[in-house]
Formats: structure tokens, sequence, C-alpha cells
């Protein structure tokens, strides 16, 4: 099907003194000073596909450059993490050599674009980062922000579609989403939050990772064709570009063969002959290869020509910087690739042998025998800037916080107030969102969703996980650090209710622009109130996600760290829900 | 008795059945992959819940020509016993193992929560541990099963006997006569969208499926003087 | 090349419940002219053959084996070259 | 009254998983000569008036705002007398 050669419309791709003279690496995103810093670094000019390759590398998403003094702050170990951040998903011990694995994960501007696909991709995207480390998924959480939805059609319809895409995916792949919440404000109606989560049950002796060591080993793609989704936006100068029209910045999921892609993948691990894996996510090829040979401090020399492809003529830039959905890198022990072929076939799916791990330290991609990039991989991963960026206390913190409530008038008819406050979307019965999404299958799920925090049985054990996500931007708003506390707080309540002991968290961290000081105060002050939080509780942060830049026309979102906590239920005797039980029983108030 | 859970690709719920065999009866099951070309070996076939093939097309279109379904249809004209739960009754209905199709809910949006259900004919192998009449709640879990058929065919299913599960009180889907599972006429292939293999612990929210299962395993027991 | 261009709808005894929430959601936006909406499903099939007529039948077999449930949808196809 | 045949199918190179499937299932039942099936949908809107111009213009702007998601679909449609 691919006869067409790609050299063609590789050749309209500019030079490499066409990228720095016509400063193209500034639609990519690269600044002035990151360019110069490449060239430094290379110690020559790089041409189009490196320069492609650089900048999803060094781009927030990738390289958390402004986030990562910030992530400094939190707490990640403790005698029961097995894998802290840096991984696909954090690791926590759970007893009789089991490991619970679980991570959050943003999909907000995908899912402000095309709500149904945007929320679907991202439930595919965590799902992956936990089944490579061999976990079965068994529970989904999300939690969602959007704007008012009373008198909003079109918030209504990103807040139904939204919940629409999470069901779909969460639905046809078979893994019951179990809890999550929902929060309507008016901040949210141009950047509406859609943070996913995953939680997978794990043998400690079984647990994979993300390594590309060995030299010789075979590097393998597996899963769906890649196409020409979400490759980012400046390409090529439209007009040049006979496909711009039809491109999309939107990924469309693919459940089914996500499904297919699980199966194969824990069978394949479960043989014991696979070296590393990793998902390809953002920035697909040119992340996961380059993160996979950081890890092991090798190398990977990889051909674009032998990777399967839904299109014809896809360059070796659209290859590297494809984000087609449900595809994963793997790498395999020499000489063993036949029995990831065997199992894939068997669940009618690609494996392809397209390069492999080397010792020089660098990756190498090939289209044919021409070299189409060369970068030494340091350069990529360790390299990435990082900017202290300054922070300033918000002005309108003093105004906020001499608020005096005392001031406020009672209600005269606080029956009145009561059903106004019920009848909110955000504080009414979720129900509408949660009888949507299949939160039995697997026939673990004891305490379903409509309570604080969902329980999940073990199979085989007395033992159970309770889980929940939380956030509340406004108390964040209000006071950064003390919000920062009363999320985790919060968390921790919900998962105590059931009667679990609180584990660890992840966290996913929704900002507005780093580049605003008073932006940089909030995600610092509200990351040291959540750390002290995780400190006082014994739950140290063991993975999580940034997504920054979230403001449309001058409007910030509030700041809203997202908390996905996990708890262990060492009897499934000993759960309890919210609901009364019977009349006559006692009410009581607990607290300070 | 040996009871085989068809695995499609796209399957989800086959593990949940094979979970509930040996929770609740305690017999052999095996998971059965779609290329399998002998059932012979199995008493009881269940086609399990999930999105076979995506649901791609239309639910369970694709899967009814997956090489067993021909093994399937054998087992049924022998009078073993058939069950198709959710998916397992959209791939039976589609191969005209049971008449009748599964439209998309009434009210366009997936479904999941514990409904009640009527048990109409405690009469079928599936059902006598059941009273007719009986209220028993079982969870729903679909966004297509909005039973439909047409009225004389609906006429000769009732004068057969063949309603075996209506919904009580709210109809979840907008399906014909709050139908929610049927058999075919000799009574030995059962489709139905609720999910027995959820309903068997009180952990689960209810253990009123438990005697779906017995009710086979005493069946075929008498049948078979074990 | 023959492209396939098939269109799947349901029998006008069958109720379509995604129609009729399309409806409301158009009337809830303004077009009050809109009187009723159906859906159905519209397929491009493209085969490798120029004979019109092998394909004619073979297209056929397809909707009445896979692409149309008979049972509550009807069919229709035109055939181009391409 | 005005009959709109709309079809809102994906943009040539947006991942059609549903006509991937398809292809693969009608090729499993031997249907070899099909090289590829793309799945979309088709959509009768009665509209009450008789005014051709003034529903070309409804049609495209229910198209563009709700029948349609532009992102990654497109759209074209006909207006018959009914
Ligand atoms: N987006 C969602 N997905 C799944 N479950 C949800 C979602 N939103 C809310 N829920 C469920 O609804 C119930 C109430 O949620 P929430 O309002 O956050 O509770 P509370 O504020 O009382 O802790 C919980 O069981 C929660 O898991």
């Amino acid at each position: 099907m691919l006869n067409e050669t790609t050299k063609q419309t590789q050749r309209k791709e500019p030079t490499a003194q066409e990228v720095k003279d016509q400063k193209i690496y500034r639609s990519f995103g690269l600044t002035d000073e990151e360019y110069e810093k490449i060239v430094k670094l290379l110690g020559r000019m790089p041409n189009y596909v490196e320069t492609g390759i650089y900048s999803v590398m060094w781009s927030e998403h990738c390289s958390y450059k402004s986030s990562k003094p910030v992530l400094k702050r939190f707490p990640t170990s403790g005698p029961r993490v097995l894998q802290g951040p840096g991984e696909n998903a954090g690791i926590v011990d759970i007893g009789d050599n089991q490991a619970v694995v679980f991570k959050i994960e943003s999909h907000n501007h995908p899912s402000a674009i095309e709500p149904y696909q945007g929320a679907a991709t991202g439930v595919g995207g965590i799902i992956r980062d936990v089944f490579t480390m061999g976990a079965r998924p068994v529970a989904l959480l999300n939690s969602l922000r959007f704007g008012e939805i009373e008198d909003n059609a079109r918030n209504r319809y990103l807040f139904s579609h939204v919940v629409a895409g999470i069901a779909g995916y969460g639905n046809c792949i078979g893994i019951p989403t179990v809890a999550g919440e929902v929060v309507f404000d008016d901040r949210y109606t141009h950047n509406p939050l859609v943070n996913a989560m995953c939680v997978g049950l794990i043998d400690q002796d079984k647990i994979t990772k993300g390594n590309a060591s060995g030299a010789g080993n075979p590097v393998m793609v597996v899963g769906a064709r890649t196409g020409r989704d979400g490759i980012h936006g400046a390409t090529f100068a439209s007009a040049e570009d006979p496909h711009s029209k039809e491109r999309s910045a939107v990924q469309v999921g693919d459940p089914f063969m996500e499904k297919l892609l699980l199966e194969a993948c824990l069978e394949l691990i479960a043989t014991g002959a696979v070296v590393g894996i990793q998902d390809m996510g953002a920035a697909g090829m040119t992340s996961s290869s380059s993160e996979m040979a950081s890890r092991a401090g090798s190398g990977l020399e990889m051909d674009v020509a032998l990777v399967p492809r839904r299109e014809e003529g896809m360059t070796p830039y659209e290859i590297m910087l494809s984000e087609s959905q449900e595809r994963m890198l793997v790498v395999m022990e020499k000489g063993k690739e036949y029995i990831a072929e065997q199992i894939f076939q068997k669940w009618g799916l690609e494996a392809t042998v397209i390069g492999r791990v080397t010792d020089d330290g660098m990756l190498r991609i090939k289209e044919g025998d021409e070299i189409a990039a060369e970068i030494p991989v340091t350069t990529l991963v360790d390299d990435a800037p990082v900017y202290n960026r300054p922070s300033k206390r918000p002005a309108y913190l003093d105004e906020v916080q001499s608020f005096d409530i005392e001031g406020l008038p009672v209600p005269q008819n606080l029956n009145d107030t009561l059903h106004t406050l019920l009848r909110q979307p955000t504080i009414a019965s979720k129900e509408w969102v949660y009888r949507q999404y299949d939160y039995m299958v697997r026939t673990s799920t004891v305490v379903r969703p409509g309570s604080d925090a969902a329980v999940i049985s073990i199979r085989g054990t007395r033992k159970g996980l309770a889980m929940k996500t939380d956030g509340n931007g406004r108390y964040v708003y209000l006071d950064p650090e003390m919000g920062g506390k009363l999320v985790i707080a919060e968390a921790a309540r919900n998962v105590v209710c059931t009667g679990a002991e609180p584990l660890a968290v992840t966290d996913c961290l929704n900002y507005s622009s780093p580049e605003k000081p008073e932006i940089m105060y909030q995600l610092e002050k509200s990351a040291d109130g959540m750390s002290e939080a995780c400190r006082v509780l014994d739950t140290p942060v063991i993975s999580g996600n940034v997504s920054l830049y979230n403001e449309t026309n001058g409007i910030d979102i509030y700041p809203t760290p997202i908390i996905g906590m996990v708890g262990l239920v060492h009897d499934l005797d000993h759960i309890t829900t919210a609901d009364y039980k019977e009349e006559g029983n006692l009410l009581y108030m607990t607290g300070v | 008795m040996r009871f085989a859970v068809i695995v499609f690709p796209g399957s989800n719920c086959d593990i949940d059945a094979v979970k509930a065999i040996e929770d609740v009866l305690g017999e052999p099951v095996e998971m059965v992959w779609h290329t399998a070309a002998d059932l012979s070996a199995y008493d009881c076939i269940i086609l399990p819940g999930g999105f076979s093939y995506g649901d791609y097309l239309r639910s369970g279109a694709i899967a009814r020509f997956s090489p067993v379904m021909e093994e399937v249809r054998k087992a049924a004209a022998e009078g073993k016993l058939v069950i198709g739960i959710c998916n397992g009754f959209q791939i039976l209905t589609e191969s005209h193992l049971l008449p009748g199709a599964l439209r998309e809910n009434n009210h366009t949006q997936f479904n999941c929560e514990i409904v009640p259900l009527v048990v109409e004919n405690a009469n079928t192998p599936f059902t006598s541990g059941y009273q007719k009449g009986q209220v028993i709640h079982i969870p729903i879990a679909h966004g297509e099963g909005n039973y439909y058929v047409d009225e004389e065919t609906l006429a000769k299913m009732k004068a057969n006997n063949q309603i075996v599960f209506r919904y009580h009180g709210k109809n979840p889907n907008g399906s014909i006569e709050n139908i929610a599972g049927i058999c075919n006429e000799q009574g030995n292939v059962l489709g139905m969208m609720p999910h027995p293999e959820r309903a068997v612990h009180d952990l689960l929210g209810s253990s009123d499926g438990g005697a779906l299962f017995t009710s086979i395993l005493t069946n075929w027991r008498e049948k078979h003087g074990a | 090349m023959i492209l396939a261009k098939i269109h799947v709808t349901l029998k006008a005894s069958v109720l379509d419940p995604e129609g009729t929430t399309v409806t409301k959601s158009l009337h809830a936006l303004g077009y009050d002219e809109v009187e009723d909406v159906r859906i159905g499903k519209y397929m491009e099939v493209k085969i490798n053959t120029t004979d019109r007529k092998t394909a004619e039948e073979r297209v056929t077999e397809m909707c009445e084996r896979l692409l149309a449930n008979t049972v509550i949808e009807k069919y229709s196809f035109e055939l181009t070259e391409v």
C-alpha cells in the first residue's frame, strides 16, 4: 500500500538553515534561547525532523520545564512505595506479593475541542500507562470541571459529550468507572478540565518498566497503525501541505483495539521475554523511545520505513510525531521477537520490529538507509530546559482574605436556602453521570458510586482498595496553601469513610499560565500545602501529571489540583457506606 | 457438568461468568476462544457480555460470524443449554438463534444500575429455581438493550411462553412489553440483557442471580441422573 | 475500482431514538421548523473490480449478511466507478 | 415541506475504527475484493418550509452547530421538496 516514496514529500521540508533563518522553530513552540541551546548541544544546526523532536521533548507537556521545581516539593517515598514518579505509573505495596499501580492524567485541551474523543482518548491513555507496567487495570476514576450548565447549551454539550466519551471508552474496554467528581463553575467555561485516573493490580514479581536496555535487543511497535493524527499544529506551511485540511488535531480512540492491545500486552509480559515497554502517548514514538533509552542510559536506532502506517506518503517527521492512539513501543529480548509476533497475531494485531537498542546513547532515526535524525538521548531528556519562573503573591488574595463572612446576612428561610443549594448541579446527585458508566463489570465493585470513595475487592483475599478523586479549585484560589491541604484531606476523608487506610496519592495540577508570577505563586503554595498534608497523613505522591496554560481571553481557571487517593481495606467485613441503614439509627457529627 | 464461556475479541464479562460459575456451582468452567471448532465437551455454553468487535456496526453483528458460532448452533440444535447475556443476547439475535433485535436504548444513553425483574416463565431449565411472578434484582449495563420484535412473532412467543423475564416497574430501555429476557421455542437457548453473573454475592448488591446457575445444574443433574 | 455508496436506515415501523433526541436538540437550539429527523448509516465500500454486475451481487450479499440487520433495517446502494 | 438528506463522514485522515473492523470482517467472510470501508451517518431532516434558500442556510447552520463535528467530520446535503 505504501509504494509511494516518502522522500518527495520530505523534500518539501525546510532545510536546517531555513529552520534557523525563518525561525520555524518558533512555530513549534521553541524560544530563540532554546533553539540556541539545541545548536550548542548538537554542535550543529538541527534539521527539520530534529527540531520537531526537540520541540516536543522540550515542551511543557513532556519536560515539565516550569513545574519540575514545584514537583520536587512533594514527598514521594515511603516504606510501601515500590515505584514513585518518573515511570508510566506509580506502584504501592499492599502485601501478599501484590501491589497497586495508579496514575491520573489530564486531557483538558483535546476535550475542549472534541469532547467525546478528547475524553475517550484521555481514558485510553491512562489505561495504557497502567498496563504497560504489567498491571491488570481494575478501576477508572475521573474528575471533571465545566462552566455552569443551567443556561449554557455549549457547556451542556461539553459536559454530556465528555461523560459519553468516558463511558464509551471505559465501558467498551471493560474496566469499571467507579468514582469521580463533577464541578460546574464559569471559571471553566472555556477551559473545561477532564482528568482521568486508572488503578491496576499487579503481582510484584511481574512489574515491568519503560526501559530500553541491552544493546542489540529488538525494538518493536505493537498495536494500531500510525496515521497523521494529532501531529502538532504548524507542520508544513499549510498551502504546501495537501493533507492539512483533512488533518485533525484530535485523535479518535478505538477502545476495541485497546482491549485487544491490553490482553496481548499482559499475555506478552507474562512470558518474561519483555525487556521494557512504554505506551505512545503525547509525542508518540519520539517521547516513548527517548524516555525508554534515557532510563536505561542506552541508545536506539529505528527505521521509520518499517513502521506500519495507515496513510500513504508519511514523512519521518510525521511518523515520529504522530499521536495515533493504541500503540506501544516494546523492547524484547534478542531472538524472542517471534513470541510477540505470535501473541499479537492471536489477538489480530500487528507487532513489527523497527529497530534495536544501541550502546552509543544516540536516538538515531533512519528512513531506509538515510539518516533522518541523530540526537544524543541525554540532550532530549536530561538537558531539557528547567525554568525557575518568578512567583509573586497575587493582589486579589488580600481582598478575598479580608472578606468578612460575619457580615453576610443570615437567610430568612433556611429551608429555601437548603433547597437552592441541593439544586445546584455541583451539589446535586451525580447519578445522571455515573449510571452511564459500567461501574460493575469485573464484579469486584463492592462500594459503588453514590457513596464516598469506591471500593474494589481483591479476588482471593479479604482485602479491598478504596479510591476517590477530589479537588477544590475555589478553596485553592482563596488560599493556595490551605486549599492544597484541604484537597488532600478531603480525599483522605472520603477514603477513610469506607474503612480504608490511605496509602498514597496521584495528582494532576491544572493551572493557568506559569509565565504569570501570580500563577506560579498559586502553584508553589498549593504544592506546599499538599506536601504538608501528604507528610502528615503518610500518603506520598507516587505519580501525577501537570496541565498548564488553562486560560482563555485572559480568564484563568481556578488553580485546580486534583487528587486521586487509594487506600487499603484490610478486611471487607469492615467496609462502610454513606447511606442510612435503618430507622432509629443515631446520627453523630464528629471532627473539630 | 462442564461450562464453556466463549471469548470473542472484545468480550469483557467472560471472566465474571467464570467467577460466578466457580463461586456458585464449583463446577468446571473454561474460557473458549472464538475460533474453537469443537464444543462437544461442554454441557452449557455461555456467550458473555462485553463489546465483541467493539460493537462496531451493530452490537453482535460481527461476532455472529465467528467460527465458534457454527458449534454454538449445533449445540443449540442438540438441545444443550446456551445462554447469551447482554452482548451474548445481541449475538444470539443477530445469529437468528433467538427472534427479534436489540436496538439502542430509547433514551440513547448507556445505563448501568441494579433493576427489578419479574420472572415470567419459571419452567425453563434456567429459571426453575425461581417462582413465576417472583421479583428479583439483577444489574443491567447496556446501551443497546431495547428489544424489538414484530407483532406476529411476539404473539407466537407469548403463546409459546418464550418471554422469560420482564423489567418490573420502570422500563430502563424502551424494550417492547418490558421484555428483559427470552428463550427459543425449545426452551434451551436463553438470551437476557441483565447480568445474573453480576448478582451472585450480597457484597455486589444482590445475590438473586445465583438461582439461575443453580437451576441449570439441578436440571442437568436430573436429566443425566447425576 | 467500484465505489458502493450504501444507505442503511431503520424500517419505518421501527422507532428511531437517536432521531428523536436530535429533533429535540434542534428544537432547543431554536430550529422550530424541524418536523422530524431519521438517522441511518452511510457506508462507502471500495471494491477492487470493474465488473458492475458482480459488484452488485456481492454488495447485495454483504448487506443481507452483515451490513444491515433486515429484521429492523433496510438498505439501498448505488455503484460508481472510481 | 423540504427534506434535507445529509451525509456526515469522517475527514479522510481521521481514524475510522468501525470501518476498519468491518473491512476485516468482510475479508473474513470471503469478500477479498473489498479494499476499504468508511462509515458515516445519513440523516433525513424534514423541514417545515417551502423556501429553499432559507432551508439551505438553516441546514448548514444545523450541521455546523450540531449534526457534524467539523473538527473531525465533514458534511454535505441536498434538499428535495416533499
Ligand atoms: N464524574 C464522576 N464519575 C464517577 N462517579 C462520580 C462522578 N462524579 C461523582 N461521582 C460519584 O458520585 C458520588 C458523590 O460524589 P461527590 O459529590 O464528589 O461526593 P462528596 O463531595 O460527597 O465526597 C461519589 O460516589 C462519586 O464517586
